[in-house]
């Protein structure tokens, strides 16, 4: 196809370099160096899209990120993305686009119905209708659900990778226009390292949309040689195709780098995207202005465009959109699009909103042949899917109406500008606090907040020099407060310089009739929001800012507003006869444009998610079958099946054969830590609830540990390694947490303490070895002959050789079997975890899993933290009082046990259940009631916390927590099921189900 | 009040909807109320709503130091469930889930409640045993609640990776099915409307700077609007209850910390229920208009500035693409930040405060949306008899002294 | 995401450090002294302030060590950050 | 059997191979002795026992390390350094920072197994590792001879400059060695 609207030469494309592209199933062409959006007006393409709530057709209003209505579905399956911006993706050959929210076609698109319903759906109405009757608006939430979202979700995993970079530097310029490459030029010159960054492919800003000359150069070259000199710059990193998405505290910005998305696909290892997390000493903003649109009746017709847009797409893509143009503006830079389309041959008329406006631009507007209609206002644009001409009159004397005939014109391209919003995203962002500029008719940056400048149009200079000179002083200043003296203040270049005439702000341009009535006045296009709405808006009350936006949604769409906040705000102001600033501005969040959920992610997916945490011997338990479980960051052995042996199969095969002759358990993961010093066993007594300092040299204790309201938070065994030094060992899950609360009292309450803490989890693997034939396991890897209970007593340690390993042996049992953990060096884990597996041989050792340990300990009625606790358990409650010294004095929890709740009497306690079917084995979480109705509500008096079948018993067993539990024993409760069967009958019984004496662990 | 129905909207659209009143006036402040409730959220709002409806209360001021749903009200991820674990919470947030039932049309406006079912992951056996020990705690409170396996949380919602190979597999999940979300302004707007139809002075932009207080008894507030008397006045500011809290003179069981939300571009629909999980702190819904709402974890710090620290989104990035790998390619179009009044128990204060006459309803933390008919309610009762609705009697502040917690943080919930 | 100046090792990110709550609560010398109002307060209660807050933060994935921050937490400015010990510093927010 | 021959020892990264080369290299430094060595930093006392010990004073300046000979000690907090040796060092060293330190209220413990160092060195080295390590790793500001604890993956490490090329010893906790490998390794396949 031709490109009918490309210029024959001129622009920054690339015309050897022809592209083929398809929108909407059709075949187009391009050049490399174009953007979707102007590859489409190069073939006279405008209507693109649909809007968001009337289905109204949409073309291409800017140039830029700004972009409300051109957002198309890209690319096709996996890789397919809604919402995408047109004016900012980059044409690469063989791209798919699609128009979105549209059906069954753009042209003929039947939920353009709403257009015609429009007056029954302003702002607000859903929150008036649908109620009735109650029950049908799930049905009516599903028709508007459909309705709503604008492109479509990919359904298949994303197949491209994305990845992080974090960054710190002295200077950060956003946005690389006139102005931040000034400032990254003097900042660079300084020695500071400069990271600049631009959202465009190519660095330059609006000089690549510009025609005049700098230091007697083409703006474009002048980018260029200024970027050859950052190039040189080893300090220096340019960054295209960056957007700086966010500006957060402390000067914290986040970036979002397209790396590959101008490629049909990312080369092999290449991150599609990377999202830069950068810390900033100074901070410059070069984020350049955004135009704003004029709001005239029906001003969202495909061929009406931004004037800007319009030379942009003129002078840097060689694209003229339109033949006949009517350029229809309140400011004199309109007049450069003006000037700058009928240079390329088309037919110009300006219609102005200002009387008789007077200067340079203008003159040469009239040497070049252009009418002008001074005074005048659009007062209706025809055309419906393309611009095909519009009417004007006069302004009348209050400049609030219309007079005078109306006069129509053909035209097939209207190029508007209402004025220039500088970019404060990131001003505000970064907590920048905002004044309004009465000339300008927007708002500007007024005090930092941050260690932050703004240069240039955001900060409303908009004339070159003077963003060239802010850039300069701003560059230096920058790197000067982060430590670097600029040796030179580079030259300012010379380039003309122009006054610019008075802009007149009109916000809603009038056209003769009452707003609402005869076409539509837009604010915001995405949004589908229009002056009529807002005044409803007003009416009804909802005069804040926020209201106004959270009401008609304005500003809430994809571009956020970045075309239409501040006329929103101007009508409001109107409205309430206020002036702007008291109005305020809705506040401006991350990120300026929307990132990549990928990208954030970056490689944080699959394994790298979360680390997986293995111990010394996890190869081990994968060759042998081993099935995990995660607890915390660890993988755990759960049980190992044979063959194809179920759970409960392998857990009973499992605990039979620990208890009837010997097992093995990876209890590396437990916490350990190391604690010396001579107050250490006083710091003890208050960590612990029991009493340290008595404790033998090679002894071993169980302790529970407290939080200041007194309820449990962890426990484990303890043993003094020597006069001064104990070995602390936690839960696994909470192995930091003690070793942080350790920390806690030592540095910050109790400094004086000599104590010191040091992690050694990971330095020893843990083996436990359980069951009858433990001692004579261990005896086979050991020359150590005192392994008798008198020579080597149960709750106590010993160092000796084990397989070979340098060893300490905890004669400690979590099982209630005779035991002995054995800890080595984390390198022999391994070979020891082998040769204990190979001497246990003749005695069939199994290794077990930590389901097998559950039933192994809570047959002994041992309790874990976390399961048979929750955080609202006291020592009493397990009925653990024996572990409470109250006669040692402090520590810490134990002022909470005198509080009314902690001493009441019907407290939750820890009891055995017996299900009265052997068989039937409790759900863990279940709740007990003592009585049962035929349906809820019940009270519930407790609820089962460990629950398993017990091969020793032979039958099912239950740890529970249950209201006057200990009371109890011995009396009948009920456990009903989700299930609607019949309550399970359960008795109340100690929660010890196996050798209560416990003569098996001392033996 | 004008009612809102299709026909009025018919019949003002023939009128280019130029007659349409107020939702409520903008009166000064009177020198004097009976009851004055400061905080202008959903809580506080439906406090006075309430007050005026239930109880006859005509002289009520409900003072806003900004604007109406500014608060989090306004900024939260509108999660409405009732699947609490103990019996105190079960019963609060089902007295509220019952009023959301009917809440469009009691208020005469959409507040849009959506049961679309609200589901809780679980990824190891950990979560598993609570999820259950959730589930028959919520059933035999008689509510409703039922356990999915992955493949059923796969039927309910596809774009879910329930492949055991995750990172993070998924075991399965519970389910409120009568759970679901609301349109979070639209709830603050509905009761402002007609709490003022019947007579409440709802007044914005008065911030209260003081509190008047002589032998221990509430005569009034200072405002940014001079000062008002009122021999009852209740506290309802959720994150600035420390600050008024001082103004009496005494100290609370709260922190303000920052909790935040984001949202995806606009998609056709794709998640049909809300779906949260605590062990990665990812919870997501899709909200009417199309964006994915997405809400992350809470910073540890104080902050009053309604911000949080970006790598708590940066975390739940990588869990959300890992759930849902679809999401990948969309986009966060827009992030912010609450500040969440947090208890140690993560339950809400209610009730009596050592200052006579001045009442508190704060500590909803993470997940107070959800509550706010039913909060309202009692708290309407409260003020309104002086003393303790049944419901809200557990939940006094001196719970903290007698030690009588209702811990929901303890057993690992999610409070959203 | 703050910047922390770690009084050992200098300026890292906000990732490298947990905040502990609010500083100077020091525990009760006699618990047993305290009424139950009282020790609610010292467990539970928090001043919580709009402005100038007194905490703690530890460098948990640095070198361990606990320290005082003076944070406005409106701005959320670091106005001081000194060892534990010393004594808390007059800031103006 | 097993009893008297010395145990086999198996480092984590045993059979893990990574990029070999340009632009990043990644190797294990496995059974590199290590002490966790706490003390006064403020009493010379300590520092001259340290010094009798090993060779080298422990370095008061943050973040920094002190050499002497194949001995190394890094800085981990104001009382709180890691002493490196050569594989099998460690015994010696533990017990001659006993003797040196007998009397004085010091820590001495062997974590020599605790964790394993990963090598990475290459031009691109440092670009691999700042992708998700927090830390400045710009040669101004963290440069050869400096050593830092920090995050990098999600994961604790103790990270020492060795050379300027770059190469970094990373101390890495072994249950979490395998992981941060892999994400090494992946990290550098961008730049191969
Ligand atoms: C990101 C986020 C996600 C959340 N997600 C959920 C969720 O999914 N489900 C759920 O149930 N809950 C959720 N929550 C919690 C929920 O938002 C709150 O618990 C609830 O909205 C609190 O309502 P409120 O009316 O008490 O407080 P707010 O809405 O905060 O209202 C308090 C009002 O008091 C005003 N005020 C303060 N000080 C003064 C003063 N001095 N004078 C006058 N007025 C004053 C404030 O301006 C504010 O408007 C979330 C919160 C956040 C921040
Ligand atoms: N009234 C007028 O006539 C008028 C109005 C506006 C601009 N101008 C002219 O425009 C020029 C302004 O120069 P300038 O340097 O200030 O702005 P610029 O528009 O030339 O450059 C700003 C650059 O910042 C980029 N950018 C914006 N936000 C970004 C972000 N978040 N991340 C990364 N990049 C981002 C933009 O894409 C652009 O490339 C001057 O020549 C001025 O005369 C004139
Ligand atoms: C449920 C929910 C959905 C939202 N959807 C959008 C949205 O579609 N577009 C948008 O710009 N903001 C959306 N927001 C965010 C608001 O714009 C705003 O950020 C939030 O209410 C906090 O207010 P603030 O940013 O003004 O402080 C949404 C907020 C909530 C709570
Ligand atoms: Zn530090």
């Amino acid at each position: 196809m031709t490109q009918k609207n490309r210029l024959a030469e001129g622009g920054r494309i690339d015309r050897a370099k022809p592209v083929s592209f398809r929108f909407d199933g059709a075949s187009y062409s391009g050049f490399e160096g174009d953007t979707l959006a102007s590859a489409l007006l190069a073939n006279n393409v405008h209507l693109v899209s649909r809007s968001f709530k009337y289905h109204r057709p949409r073309g291409i209003l800017t140039a830029g990120a700004e972009e409300p209505n051109a957002l198309v579905q890209l690319r096709q399956g996996a890789r397919t993305e809604p919402n995408m911006r047109a004016p900012q993706i980059e044409l690469f050959g063989g791209l798919v686009a699609e128009s979105q929210n549209r059906w069954p076609s753009l042209e003929f698109d039947i939920g353009a119905i709403n257009n015609r319903l429009s007056r029954l759906i302003p702002s607000g109405f859903y929150y008036k209708t649908f109620m009735w009757p109650a029950s049908l608006w799930m049905t009516y939430e599903r028709v508007i659900r459909n309705a709503a979202g604008l492109g479509r979700g990919p359904t298949e995993p994303d197949p491209d990778r994305y990845d992080h970079r974090n960054a710190w530097c002295d200077v950060l310029v956003a946005g690389a226009g006139p102005a931040g490459l000034m400032a990254a030029l003097a900042a660079g010159r300084s020695g500071a390292r400069v990271i600049v960054a631009d959202e465009q492919s190519e660095m330059g800003g609006s000089l690549l949309s510009d025609t005049g000359e700098i230091d007697g150069k083409p703006p474009a070259e002048w980018v260029a040689d200024a970027l050859a000199e950052l190039a040189a710059m080893p300090e220096v990193t340019v960054l295209p195709r960056t957007t700086v998405a966010g500006y957060y505290d402390h000067n914290f910005l986040t970036m979002l780098e397209r790396v590959a998305d101008h490629l049909p696909q990312p080369p092999q290892n290449t991150p599609r995207e990377r999202f830069w997390q950068v810390r900033a000493k100074q901070v410059v903003l070069a984020t350049g202005a955004i135009e704003r649109p004029l709001t005239f009746i029906d001003n969202d017709r495909p061929g009406v465009m931004l004037a800007g847009a319009v030379r942009s797409y003129a002078n840097r893509y060689a694209v003229l959109p339109g033949r006949k143009v009517v350029v229809f503006t309140n400011n004199d830079s309109a007049y450069h699009t003006a000037i700058d389309l009928a240079g390329a041959g088309a037919h110009v008329a300006i219609v102005d909103l200002r009387k008789a406006p007077r200067g340079a631009v203008i003159d040469a507007a009239r040497a070049a042949g252009i009418e002008i209609l001074d005074n005048h206002a659009i007062t209706a644009v025809h055309g419906a899917k393309r611009v095909t001409g519009i009417s004007v009159r006069n302004l009348d004397e209050s400049g609030r109406g219309v007079t005078g005939p109306t006069r129509s014109m053909a035209c097939d391209l209207v190029a508007m500008s209402g004025g220039w919003n500088p970019t404060v995203h990131l001003f505000s962002q970064s907590r920048g606090k905002l004044r309004f500029d009465d000339a300008l008719a927007a708002f500007v940056p007024d005090k930092s907040f941050a260690a932050e400048r703004s240069v240039g149009a955001c900060k409303g200079s908009m004339q070159l020099a003077e963003c060239l000179k802010d850039g300069a002083l701003a560059g230096a200043a920058a790197a000067r407060d982060a430590g670097f003296e600029a040796k030179k203040v580079p030259a300012i270049p010379k380039v003309a310089s122009g006054t610019e005439g008075a802009m007149l702000p009109v916000w809603v341009v009038p056209s003769g009739q009452k707003l609402g009535r005869g076409g539509k006045h837009f604010i915001d296009f995405q949004n589908d929001v229009t002056a009529a709405d807002l005044h409803l808006a007003h009416r009804e009350g909802y005069v804040s800012v926020e209201h106004l936006k959270r009401y008609t949604t304005t500003g809430m769409g994809t571009d956020q507003g970045k075309t239409s906040n501040v006329t929103a705000l101007a009508i409001l102001a109107e409205l309430q006869q206020a002036p702007i600033p008291a109005v305020g501005t809705t506040t401006f969040r991350p990120p300026y444009t929307p990132v990549t959920f990928g990208a954030i992610a970056g490689r944080n997916i699959g394994p790298f998610m979360d680390p997986a945490r293995l111990t010394a011997m996890h190869d081990w338990h994968v060759a042998h079958g081993a099935k995990f479980e995660d607890v915390g960051q660890w993988k755990r052995p759960w049980y190992y099946p044979k063959g194809n042996e179920s759970m409960h199969d392998a857990v009973n095969r499992e605990v039979l054969a620990t208890r009837s002759s010997v097992g093995m358990l990876d209890a590396s993961t437990l916490g350990k830590i190391d604690i010396q010093g001579p107050d250490s066993a006083r710091f003890l007594d208050m960590i612990y609830t029991n009493a340290w300092s008595k404790l033998p040299v090679g002894a071993c204790r169980y302790g529970l540990m407290l939080r200041e309201d007194g309820m449990v938070f962890d426990d484990g065994v303890t043993t003094r390694i020597a006069e001064n030094r104990f070995l602390m060992t936690t839960t696994t899950g909470g192995a930091a947490r003690v070793l942080g609360w350790l920390e806690e009292w030592l540095q910050t309450e109790w400094p004086e303490m000599k104590v010191y803490c040091t992690s050694v989890t990971e330095q020893w693997a843990t083996i436990a070895i359980n069951g009858p034939y433990a001692r004579h396991v261990l005896g086979a890897l050991t020359d150590d002959d005192k392994l008798g209970p008198k020579d080597f007593p149960f709750m106590t340690m010993r160092e000796m050789t084990v397989a070979g390993a340098p060893a300490r042996v905890y004669r400690i049992s979590f099982t209630g079997e005779l035991a002995f953990e054995v800890n080595v060096p984390r390198r022999h884990g391994h070979a020891v975890w082998e040769a204990v597996w190979q001497a246990g041989q003749k005695f069939g050792i199994t290794p077990y899993g930590t389901e097998t340990m559950h039933v192994l300990r809570a047959e002994k009625g041992f309790i874990i933290v976390g399961q048979d606790t929750d955080g609202t358990v006291t020592p009493m409650d397990l009925g653990l009082d024996w572990i409470v010294a109250r006669k040692k004095g402090d520590f810490i929890g134990r002022r909470s046990f005198a509080r009314p709740d902690t001493s009441r009497e019907d407290r939750k306690q820890l009891v055995g259940l017996l299900t009265e079917d052997p068989h039937a084995v409790l759900t863990e979480g279940a709740q007990i009631v003592q009585e049962t109705r035929p349906r809820p509500p019940m009270k519930m008096i407790g609820y089962v916390t460990s629950a398993y079948h017990s091969p020793v018993a032979g039958r099912s067993i239950a740890l529970a927590l249950v209201a006057r539990g200990r009371d109890r024993i011995g009396d009948t409760l009920w456990v009903p099921r989700l299930d609607g069967g019949q309550p399970i009958k359960v008795t109340v019984t100690e929660p010890v189900f196996y050798d209560k004496e416990g003569v098996r662990a001392r033996g | 009040m004008s009612k809102y129905s299709i026909f009025s909207l018919a019949r003002n659209a023939l009128s280019y909807h130029e007659d349409w009143q107020r939702a409520w006036r903008s009166p000064d402040p009177k020198p004097e109320y009976d009851i004055i409730v400061i905080g202008g959220g959903g809580h506080g709002l439906g406090t006075a709503y309430y007050l005026a409806k239930e109880f006859g209360y005509k002289n009520v001021a409900l003072l806003e130091k900004g604007w109406l749903g500014g608060g989090n009200t306004g900024r939260n991820t509108t999660i409405v469930r009732s699947n609490y674990l103990w019996d105190e919470s079960a019963a609060l947030y089902e007295h509220a889930l019952k009023l959301w039932e009917g809440l469009s049309q009691e208020l005469n406006f959409n507040v849009m409640f959506s049961q679309r079912g609200v589901m809780n992951l679980a990824h190891n056996l950990h979560d598993w045993r609570e999820l259950n020990r959730r589930v028959h705690a919520i059933r035999l409170n008689g509510i409703d609640s039922e356990i999915l396996t992955a493949a059923q949380v796969k039927k309910e919602a596809p774009i879910f990776n329930v492949s055991p190979d995750s990172r993070y597999p998924i075991m399965g999940a519970s389910i409120q099915r009568r759970g679901g979300t609301a349109r979070h302004d639209a709830v603050a707007w509905g009761y402002a409307r007609a709490a003022d139809a019947r007579g409440v002075d709802i007044i914005q932009n008065c911030e209260v700077t003081g509190l008047t207080i002589r032998n221990g008894k509430i005569e009034g507030v200072e405002t940014t609007r001079g000062a008002i008397r009122a021999k009852r006045v209740g506290v309802v500011v959720a994150g600035h209850s420390s600050v008024l809290a001082d103004m009496a003179g005494f100290r609370m069981p709260v922190e303000s910390n920052p909790l935040q939300a984001l949202v995806s571009d606009p998609i056709k629909p794709v998640l049909d229920c809300v779906v949260m999980s605590s062990a990665v702190h990812v919870y997501v819904s899709q909200s009417d208009k199309g964006e994915l709402v997405i809400g992350a974890g809470s910073d540890l710090h104080v902050s009053y500035s309604q911000r949080g620290s970006f790598d708590i989104v940066e975390g739940i990035m990588g869990a959300l693409c890992e759930l849902v790998p679809m999401v990948s390619r969309l986009k966060m179009m827009r992030q912010w930040g609450g500040i969440v009044d947090v208890t140690p128990d993560r339950s809400p204060i209610i009730g009596k405060t050592p200052i006579d006459g001045l009442f508190v309803n704060c500590g909803w933390g993470t997940g107070g949306f959800k509550a706010t008919p039913g909060s309202a309610h009692v708290f309407a009762a409260t003020l309104a008899k002086g003393e303790p609705h049944r419901l809200a009697e557990p939940f006094a502040l001196d719970r903290f002294h007698s030690g009588r917690l209702i811990d929901e943080a303890g057993a690992a919930a999610v409070a959203h | 995401m703050f910047l922390i100046d770690c009084p050992w090792c200098g300026p890292r990110q906000q990732t490298e450090f947990h905040c502990q709550g609010e500083a100077h609560i020091a525990r009760p010398k006699d618990p047993d002294a305290l009424s139950d109002e009282e020790w609610a307060n010292y467990v539970f209660n928090r001043t919580n302030p709009k402005g100038v807050h007194f905490e703690r933060w530890v460098h948990n994935h640095g070198c361990r060590r606990w320290f005082n921050v003076a944070r406005d937490t409106v701005t959320d400015r670091i106005l001081a950050i000194y060892r534990m010990g010393e004594k808390r510093p007059k800031v103006k927010s | 059997m097993a009893k008297s021959t010395q145990a086999a020892a198996h480092s984590p990264l045993a059979n893990r191979i990574g990029p070999d080369g340009n632009p990043v290299a990644l190797t294990e430094r496995a059974h590199l002795g290590k002490i966790n060595l706490r003390g006064d930093a403020g009493d010379k006392a300590f520092l001259d026992g340290v010094a009798r010990a090993a060779g080298v004073a422990p370095p008061v300046k943050a973040n920094t390390v002190a050499t002497a000979g194949t001995t190394a000690i890094l800085w981990l907090g104001p009382d709180e350094w890691l002493v490196v040796t050569p594989a099998g060092g460690q015994g010696a060293m533990e017990s001659s920072l006993t003797t040196a330190l007998a009397g004085q209220h010091v820590s001495i413990v062997d974590v020599t197994d605790a964790r394993t160092t990963i090598r990475i060195s290459g031009p691109r080295a440092r670009d691999t590792v700042a992708k998700a390590c927090p830390l400045d790793l710009h040669p101004r500001e963290f440069a050869a001879g400096q050593c830092a604890q920090t995050l990098l993956a999600k994961t604790d490490v103790l990270i020492h400059q060795v050379g300027d090329t770059p190469a970094y010893d990373l101390y890495v906790l072994c249950s979490f060695s395998r992981y941060l490998w892999d994400w090494l390794a992946d990290s550098a396949k961008e730049f191969a």
